[in-house]
């Protein structure tokens, strides 16, 4: 190494103008992260809140309105303002160029513009659902939603929407630039797991998000002037709206865990210093579940009265969409095969995603399966299930992604042995937390109750000691990486003698990313 | 004029690379834009299998010729769009400022009918908004409400995207009038030209569905 | 400058529009509306080739441009398919 | 808050609940052959990775062999995604056929009418017997349930007998069974629906045939749903238009019901309850062919309860009724 010190990205200076006003992926990546831990721990807290609440059968904690307003709190926050932007937003952001070599995103200023977008409009539906309360769920089906909630959908819906705005231009950058800004030699098969993950999800953002978008549109003018489209009492089609809402939700499910799965990817390379297994049935599977996504959201619908034709023709598209992701986790494990294992802190998150996410994608089996789904169908069994895929899966490789890549992006490296503690205590809280409640939906307990027959109260105890834990696995982090921000050793270049293009610019890197733009010789993964 | 040379942004490598990015970038967004007209027609389908007939006669209350002018005036406005890019290309500054005003013209003339045939529409009491009488001459008056909350929804969506487009040529009108970067203003005609197009196409798909699935 | 195209273009699609709502006036029957539609069709077409370009664009716009049609039919064919077998 | 009203069936906690009729037991033999399957793929994940994990640790040095090549690797993906897709229809087929015989047509018993509202369940028998929260059935009869809503979506929901039906506003959802164990059970509204939701639950008694009509007899019940459908026709005024003389305007009802009728839009139909429903509430929706769209629609003016007890009504004519009864009156 020369001595020359190059100037990185966060030299430019700490006046407010530099960060406000940048245009740098890798400072509006910062900004996202700000924005979304906020979010997420304010979502945290509401599911605090519930765990609470459900310790005992009667409403006694919370009254029935604050309990449903608290779930949709939890719901409407973690899913539109932590899960959907989380990986792609910060990471995605910070990584996406670097690993297709190029100086930043195609629309620097479209990217900043939709951070703008998000955390202006997340702000918004906060201020508004905490003053004024939101008592639909994250789902707001109607015509609970548009006829019957007393409460401040319109705010909420108005928030999403403007949210969605942001997800889209995010999505638009993504796939321009996967297109167009690729380094000489970086054809597409050269592209680490991770940008193949993004591109496809942009894909599933900008197909899907505009869906939403009208429909919520719809109910805020249902509610806002009394224009019924949803109105069962106009001939209205009370399906209708469950239809537009999973055409988006679905596939927003692979919004959540087709970024995650890129992230494994490149941990599970990396840290068994071994090429990914089946490279090429990898990019076909990410690209075959964001397309197949489409075509399975009636699995949401099974008991609701549709077609039962239609029920049968979802339930064969889902248990279908479930072999791509299987083959994945065969990939995965395959890959440890004569590796060379280093349990780091970042690589017992990735393994963790597999257990969790093969129980997850497991689970999802069962609800595939039509008679099975009648009776799990809006119990805790589905919760325990969706929360096995998004916090278990999504959650899990975004901090397994934030303790590979946070080397890079600060120059510092964090305290390996609490790491490693944090990591450990998020795997036993999880299960601890979640696992109860698959017996508890397989007993009948239903969702979105805030009392309960005594029967269930031990299994709900389990689970609310469990979120207790969860709840110091991530506070862990926030604290230790903090530190790490001030104290932290030097981490150099690479410091896990990672492959890829970042890992070959400096930490942190420069402005525009590489002294000069590199030359791609060869497939991603090159670890033998 | 002075001959500019062209300089790429400064996360490009050349003026080429960043034209394909700027037009695909158009492209994936109209697709976006699509897909919200799209729930829209898929709502308007799903109700018109199911209440086949009010959808029918409501539709013959809706004014076919002024909808018939309102859609001359569009295509007509689509081609002075193109004669603009077209005179933007050969560097013409005056015709091009020619083309952009024609096209405004046209797109405020439709906005004006449109509006014309909604007030048409209040008079006959057929604007079903809180406060206002919903008169519908016919039986089954909710699925002809059902009916006209549609059709105000997606034609005011679509008279919202002509505003915006609007106020994108106005700004453009400005540029052009200043005529500093020729190479920029090409490529910012191409992407106008490309939303205003579009704008047409979804006026197309809902002038079929709303005034000609009649009786 | 090159009048010829888009005024050809042009005059084209006034003729198709004056067919359709002809259609209307004079047809009955249940396949006027897929008549309607066809000669939408033809006429997005035709904007959508010439005056946006779509001749001239490369592959990929091309693409993308008809993935977004399919999706959209995606959407409205399996919901209508739910609602039609209800 | 007291929870005095909420009254819970006195069972405790069951992982796998009660089966009370056999395809409760069916839908478990779904439900383990699953768990199998999952817990083999999970030890078998587990087992790889720990394995792994000790064997190729980066602290045992030594070479470690060539990579799997890359047509092998391609032969182990494929076969593992065919063995899954082939086991995968299996379950698909099996569900589905569960599926099927849960919510498709069969022959029934009786009918129960259900409708949700925020946030009560209210259940009325063939005979209009009626109670709210809680639903008594007899043992070993094939039970249909028709449900629907007067406000918001809810979801009735049997876990004893894997059973679960959204009741939705404007449209009458089904299904059946066949309690086989008589017994108490919890009946949960399963869809959110508002403040109280999680208070709209109650129970379902499973009686042996002689208890429950034992029950029937001791509940102070009303007039039968056809005899109160009857006086309904008659003070709505349907009667004016569809029978007797006026019946020229309307077309008679007597032994409609079943029956398959043209209409005026060329098509044909089959008189049954959603029909009938949707001839209250739209008229113009499905014209019968000879008639004038005159008749006006009752929306807004009658309850889900009173439409059920018109259309009983109408099921109990048999063809000709009506023709019989002027004529005896003549």
């Amino acid at each position: 190494m020369t001595a020359e010190v190059h100037k990185h990205y966060l030299s430019g200076g700490w006046s407010l103008h530099s960060w406000l006003l940048t245009t740098d992926h890798k400072r509006i990546c910062w900004l996202y992260l700000v924005s979304i831990t906020g979010f997420f721990f304010l979502g945290g807290i509401a599911a605090l809140l519930i765990r609470l609440e459900l310790m005992t059968p009667p409403g006694d904690f919370l009254t029935a309105e604050g309990y449903n307003e608290t779930f949709s709190l939890h719901g409407i926050v973690m899913v539109w303002f932590f899960l959907i932007p989380s990986i792609p937003a910060t990471l995605g952001n910070f990584l996406m160029p670097m690993m297709v070599g190029a100086r930043d995103l195609a629309f620097p200023r479209l990217n900043l513009l939709s951070w703008y977008i998000y955390t202006l409009g997340g702000i918004f539906t906060i201020v508004m659902v905490i003053g004024g309360g939101v008592d639909t769920g994250w789902t707001f089906y109607t015509p609970y939603s548009s006829l019957f909630s007393s409460s401040a959908v319109i705010a909420a819906v108005a928030g999403v929407f403007i949210v969605g705005f942001s997800s889209i231009l995010t999505g638009i950058n993504f796939i321009v630039t996967t297109h167009t800004m690729r380094a000489p030699g970086m054809h597409w098969l050269r592209l680490p797991l991770f940008v193949w993950a993004n591109y496809a999800t942009s894909l599933i953002l900008v197909l899907a998000t505009p869906v939403l978008s009208v429909t919520l549109l719809l109910i805020a003018a249902e509610r806002l002037l009394g224009i019924g489209i949803f109105d069962p009492s106009l001939g209205g089609d009370p399906l209708l709206f469950q239809h537009l809402f999973w055409f988006y939700s679905h596939p927003a499910v692979y919004i959540m865990i087709l970024p995650a799965m890129g992230v494994v990817s490149e941990l599970i390379t990396c840290f068994s210093k071994n090429r990914i297994f089946g490279y090429k049935g990898m990019v076909l599977a990410i690209m075959a579940i964001s397309l197949f996504g489409f075509v399975v959201w009636g699995h949401h619908m099974f008991t609701s009265g549709q077609s039962l034709y239609a029920g049968i023709l979802f339930s064969f598209f889902s248990f279908l969409v479930a072999v791509p992701s299987a083959v994945k986790t065969l990939n995965w494990t395959a890959t440890l095969y004569r590796g060379r294992i280093t349990f780091t802190a970042p690589m017992i998150y990735g393994l963790s995603f597999l257990g969790l996410f093969a129980i997850g994608g497991l689970t999802g089996i069962f609800l595939a399966a039509l008679a099975l789904d009648v009776h799990l169908h809006d119990t805790y069994f589905i919760t325990a299930h969706f929360h096995y895929i998004m916090v278990g899966g999504a959650v899990t490789a975004y901090l397994g992604g934030l303790h590979f890549w946070w080397p890079k992006m600060t120059g510092r490296l964090y305290s390996e042995l609490w790491s490693k503690i944090a990591a450990l205590a998020l795997f036993i809280g999880f299960n601890l937390t979640f696992f109860p409640q698959f017996l508890l939906g397989y007993s009948g307990m239903p969702r979105r109750y805030h009392e309960y027959p005594e029967a269930f109260q031990l299994l709900h105890v389990m689970s609310s000691l469990g979120s207790v834990v969860l709840a110091i696995g991530y506070l862990l982090p926030l604290v230790y990486f903090t530190w790490s921000l001030f104290r932290g050793a030097p981490a150099g270049a690479n410091p896990w003698q990672a492959e890829g293009l970042e890992w070959r610019t400096a930490s942190p890197p420069p402005k525009h990313n590489f002294v000069s733009i590199p030359r791609v010789t060869e497939g991603p993964y090159a670890y033998r | 004029m002075p001959i500019v040379k062209p300089a790429p942004a400064e996360q490009f490598d050349d003026m080429g690379q960043q034209r394909r990015a700027v037009l695909m970038g158009m492209w994936v967004f109209l697709v976006t834009e699509l897909l919200l007209f799209g729930g829209g027609f898929a709502m308007f389908a799903m109700y018109r299998v199911q209440h086949p007939q009010v959808f029918a006669e409501a539709a013959g209350h809706l004014s076919l010729p002024l909808a018939t002018a309102n859609t001359v005036l569009l295509l007509t406005s689509g081609l002075t769009m193109a004669l603009a890019e077209q005179a933007v290309e050969a560097g013409s500054r005056r015709l091009t400022l020619v083309f952009y005003l024609a096209t405004m013209a046209l797109g405020l003339g439709f906005l004006g009918v449109k509006g014309y045939e909604w007030y048409q529409e209040w008079q006959a009491q057929l604007m079903p908004l809180p406060g206002l009488v919903f008169a519908w001459p016919g039986n089954e008056s909710q699925q002809a409400e059902l009916f006209f909350n549609l059709y105000f929804i997606l034609t005011g969506l679509h008279a919202l995207h002509m505003v915006i487009g609007l106020g994108l040529l106005g700004v453009m009108v400005v540029l052009v009038q200043r005529w500093r970067d020729p190479h920029r203003l090409t490529r910012q005609t191409q992407v106008s030209g490309l939303y205003w197009a579009f704008v047409d196409v979804i006026w197309l798909f809902l002038f079929t569905t709303l005034y000609l699935l009649g009786p | 400058m090159n009048y010829r195209q888009p005024i050809l273009i042009w005059l084209g699609l006034l003729a198709l529009l004056a067919l359709t709502v002809g259609l209307n006036v004079l047809m009955t029957g249940p396949w006027r509306p897929l008549l309607h539609y066809v000669i939408a069709t033809a006429m997005a077409a035709l904007l959508m080739v010439f005056f946006m370009r779509l001749r001239a664009s490369d592959g990929l716009i091309r693409l993308f441009a008809v993935g977004g049609v399919l999706w959209l039919g995606l959407l409205i064919l399996i919901t209508l398919a739910e609602v039609l077998t209800r | 808050m007291s929870t005095s009203s909420v009254v819970d069936a006195d069972i405790g906690l069951e992982l796998i609940p009660t089966q009370a009729s056999a395809y409760a037991s069916q839908v478990d033999n779904l439900y383990f052959v699953l768990l199998a399957l999952s817990g083999l793929l999970i030890l078998v994940l587990v087992g790889l990775i720990v394995g792994f994990g000790f064997r190729y640790s980066s602290k045992r040095s030594g070479e470690r062999g060539k990579a799997v090549p890359e047509k092998l690797g391609q032969r182990i993906e494929i076969g593992f995604a065919l063995i899954l897709a082939v086991s995968f229809l299996g379950l698909f087929v099996w569900a589905g056929w569960l599926y099927l015989n849960l919510y498709g047509e069969t022959e029934s018993d009786f009918t129960i009418n259900v409708i949700g509202k925020q946030w009560m369940w209210k259940a009325q028998h063939p005979d209009g017997t009626r109670e709210i929260n809680t639903l008594h059935i007899p043992v070993d009869q094939t039970v249909k349930l028709r449900l629907t809503s007067q406000d918001v979506i809810h979801s009735f929901s049997l876990p004893a007998l894997r059973l679960k039906r959204d009741a939705v506003p404007g449209m009458y959802t089904e299904a059946h069974f066949r309690a086989t164990e008589p017994g108490e059970y919890r009946l949960f509204c399963a869809e959110y629906c508002g403040t109280e939701h999680a208070r709209m639950r109650g129970k379902l008694v499973v009686l042996s045939q002689a208890d429950y009509q034992g029950w029937l007899g001791r509940q102070g019940k009303g007039p039968s749903p056809e005899v109160a459908g009857q006086d309904l026709f008659r003070s709505y005024g349907c009667s004016g238009c569809h029978q007797g003389d006026a019946s020229v305007r309307a077309p008679t009802l007597d032994g409609v019901f079943g029956r398959t009728r043209p209409l005026a839009s060329g098509e044909m139909i089959e008189a049954d309850e959603a029909y009938l429903r949707n001839s209250i509430l739209q008229p113009q929706k499905h014209v019968v062919a000879g008639y004038e769209p005159v008749m006006p629609s009752y929306k807004g003016q009658i309850s889900e309860d009173e439409i059920f007890q018109i259309i009983a009504y109408i099921k109990s004519l048999p063809a000709g009724a009506w023709k019989q009864s002027t004529g005896a009156g003549q």
